[in-house]
């Protein structure tokens, strides 16, 4: 059954409020044409999620669209760091939920498998354990192993309302491919009520049953497909496109200020009609084409 | 071909790094001067260290320099490209970590980190990066290595927010909290430190070339172990030097 | 094309099993049966429906019929190609399977299957398949459905071994163990049957063209529920035998 | 690194008494050449696990190197029983601790994640579970979710001392694909302190480099890594050969009297001085040919 839709049309079924898993890490697969669209909507309220904090989110958070994030820390790698959502932080406007890589893997891997719970290792004795205590006390817990009696941290699943995840390849009814390491995206549509999958390619069906050890989404998660190439511009996806470092050393200037996120939104989000409009506006084809991946390094 | 006798501090430092690894070992790595010291180690002594990225990415062989985890150059030609579960979960979390490098905004004298916030968690701070893997790392690997800045402001009394557990208050808090390993060495641009078995206090190992004693007190918040007798700490070789010029780091963004 | 008028027991239950999935849902599935059932459905009124293989396989299309899930000619085509717990774990523990298709070599009035021994457990006893996924589908599922032959020693007072939980001992048993669904259809090849929605005992929904309700009661070993009016079960049509004879089942390994 | 080691040489590497975890599922991935030498060497007292009992299972425990299999449950498919496995429940010579496909799935889930317990539904309500509790009290407890109250059935993770995984492809370090669905076998290997690769290609890891979202298991985990074309006989390698039923038939008839299994071992296990002998007593090359896969159908 095809679930092809328009990206306004995938986006509009996002109620404010709603708990958005979000597929970038860092500068690399991010919902960027997905963050816009939201924004352009007026979706508020959000909570969003992501083991590391990516500019997909950043740019959610910059325009207010986001009341909590649950992640586990982020940046832009040496582009800069998240600026909204540590200006959110430092302000109290953004309601933090940090944990580490593996406690927000392990929270989406439970959301995943249906436990009620998952025993880790991890923060004992930080900061980040307190923390979470203190603003997220029903989120965590402890439990006597019954094997051994010691003591060990327990994580609530995270199950969110609905997984947004660039891919490079799906088909109509949501199969996709992922090219590269996977980071929590294949855990964050598992966990998650439903998906809403971005794809760079779409492919006949044909294509996914010839190799389908590769479908590491399947379909029947996924109520949205949405086909649109250049999706996460100005970041990366593997074998397809490179990021555009201009613009990002742009965005992160930008961003340093509450002023330049508004200038940056008015240029790229308010002023552009649709996803092609934002394409042209930011260099079009010939600066597209500059990005291609090389097909051997991917990038 | 030039040979190679001047090296910058962070060429040593990668160096110091690289000497801590034993081959056949398996290494976790953040982006940056841990990856250096990995692939220095992998191109001599060590061939057979498996190198993992925390997000889905082993073994590597970059030919471009990237800006970080994220960055398509760093994973190519990599051996396995999987996820966080993979990496964090059946490798790190399993006990097959023998070696994690950890990095941060500040440390005190029993090597607990802080990535998060510079300030009054309570009142006026700064937000930086946050965990990420580093206190996965920091709780699961069986040893851990920081490598920082020696600054006073970066060796403090005191951090303010602890994101990667070292050994806690000292002596035997950090067994009570059943974390594994913990950090053995801690390594500057001025001294290689290791960690005194029973009270975990930072303890000066070596001191680098040119650098004095004073030079290593004068800039930390914190008083060291001084042993007695201080080695200087070993000068990278002509060919580790070349190695992280031509090959590793061609364009210095992490070593120069 | 030939017109099939005539059909076998099996295809009857078959057409019945096919009768039960709604378009869209998401079926678990062992091999035989259930499989004809599942295919059926997807080429007539539930072109939607995902059919789930416990080892790791979805949607398949095989040409020709497999002597079991680890036959690779069942995998032919399939959409997704994965693992246990990815069907069995994110998929039917998560709580996405809707239906899941279950056989045994007995169960009793409360719809519970063993597929594990017949005899008496603690002394003389043989051992047969065990559960396999049908502990967890039974366990897991939204609901269940049970296709097994009709006979005195299949349908029984008790099983020797509960393999997979039907209502355990009726009323609110099931639920007191928290287990989801429970079996809503139990089809044989003399009738078809539901569970009380209270006592949860089996209960006599149609009877198959051509039985007796005499032949039904004779050839089971517990008392179902008799309702005052009785349907005859609905004959597969002409189009659903042709599909099972010509394109699913052409070997006629399961429905001959 | 190079471990690259003839059968025999990986073989001597178990002790008897060690607990196995095999990659078989029923008639397909069998360990059977493993299991072979494993006879021939005479090493006994094993505990063998696998999620779906399969034929490499029922070889060994009818040679009587088998002490305990811990399984959920399994058969020949239509070919027939495990007649040596059952036969050994039934006359109390094989300790069986029986579980369901995700029970044990989920044990393997949690020795490969380090996790000290795992919840899950199932077993709840089933004989399966008040046999557990009888013969293998240490493996099965509860605990109470800490965020609901509620109940649940908790399972010890399973570690075995090696895996022994049948694939399709692998490199001399061990990094392997498996080729169709991978049932239990990457959380097998994740969990196990070790892992045996028997593979029927050989390949470079240049090759491996090129496709590596494919490497399920990591060359990390290997011990050694044994190159043996048709190791899976008579059982299927997808993609590469069929199963050969007429010699599955005869296994099966074989192993319904004991009898018949010593007649059966002394043929084909005792009877043949390697592989390659055995390859020749089953048909040789003739035979083979008739079995290898077409490269569509993958059988």
């Amino acid at each position: 059954m095809s679930k092809l839709a328009t990206l306004a049309e995938a986006v509009a079924t996002i109620p404010s409020g709603a708990h958005v898993a979000l597929s970038g890490f860092a500068i690399t697969r991010c919902n960027m044409a997905f963050a816009r669209e939201v924004i352009r909507q007026g979706i508020r309220g959000l909570t969003v999620s992501q083991c590391v904090g990516a500019m997909d989110a950043d740019l959610l958070v910059g325009a207010g669209a986001v009341e909590r994030i649950i992640y586990g820390g982020g940046s832009l790698d040496r582009f800069g760091r998240l600026n909204c959502v540590n200006r959110g932080i430092e302000e109290g406007t953004l309601v933090a939920e940090e944990y580490s890589s593996l406690s927000m893997a392990f929270r989406y891997l439970a959301g995943s498998l249906g436990l009620p719970f998952i025993p880790i290792r991890s923060l004992r004795g930080s900061d980040i354990l307190r923390r979470l205590q203190e603003i997220a006390p029903s989120e965590v817990s402890t439990v006597d192993d019954p094997f051994t009696g010691e003591n060990w941290l327990v994580l609530k699943p995270l199950v969110p309302d609905v997984a947004v995840v660039q891919v490079q390849v799906a088909d109509e009814e949501g199969n996709a491919w992922i090219y590269g390491p996977r980071w929590d995206n294949e855990e964050q549509v598992k966990a998650s009520q439903r998906a809403i999958v971005i794809t760079e390619r779409l492919v006949p069906t044909e294509v996914i049953r010839r190799d389908a050890e590769r479908t590491v989404i399947p379909g029947f998660k996924v109520s949205h497909v949405v086909h649109l190439p250049f999706s996460a511009h100005p970041t990366s996806v593997y074998r397809i496109y490179d990021y555009d470092a201009e613009h990002i050393v742009r965005y992160a200037e930008a961003t340093k200020t509450p002023e330049g996120v508004r200038k940056y939104l008015d240029e790229y989000v308010y002023g552009v009609k649709d996803h092609w409009d934002y394409l042209e506006r930011v260099g079009g084809m010939k600066r597209l084409n500059d990005l291609v991946a090389d097909p051997i390094l991917g990038y | 071909m030039t040979a190679y006798l001047e090296y910058t501090p962070l060429e040593l430092m990668a160096a110091a790094g690289a000497r801590e690894l034993k081959d056949g070992e398996v290494v976790a790595v953040g982006i940056g001067l841990p990856v250096v010291a990995s692939f220095l180690a992998k191109r001599t002594h060590a061939p057979n260290i498996t190198i993992l990225f925390e997000l889905g990415v082993v073994d590597p062989e970059p030919v471009h320099t990237g800006v970080g985890l994220a960055d398509p150059r760093v994973w190519y030609r990599a051996k396995v490209l999987s996820s966080f579960v993979d990496m964090l979960g059946t490798v790190l979390h399993r006990g097959l970590v023998d070696v994690g490098f950890l990095g941060g905004l500040e440390t005190d004298m029993y090597g607990n980190l802080n990535t998060t916030l510079l300030g009054d968690p309570r009142g006026k701070f700064r937000h930086f990066v946050g965990s990420g893997g580093a206190n996965d790392i920091a709780s699961s690997a069986r040893r851990t290595i920081i490598i920082i800045r020696h600054e006073a402001r970066k060796l403090n009394q005191a951090v303010s927010f602890i994101t990667s557990p070292g050994y806690l208050r000292g002596g035997g808090e950090r067994e009570a909290a059943r974390l594994r390993g913990g950090p053995s060495r801690l390594i500057t641009d001025k001294a290689v430190f290791g960690f005194d078995p029973v009270s975990k206090r930072v303890r000066l190992e070596s001191i680098h070339p040119g650098i004095t004693l004073e030079d290593v007190l004068a800039n930390m918040s914190f008083e060291p172990i001084v042993p007695d007798d201080l080695p200087v700490t070993e000068a990278p070789t002509a060919e580790q030097v070349r190695l992280i010029r031509e090959e590793i780091d061609p364009e210095g963004m992490y070593s120069r």
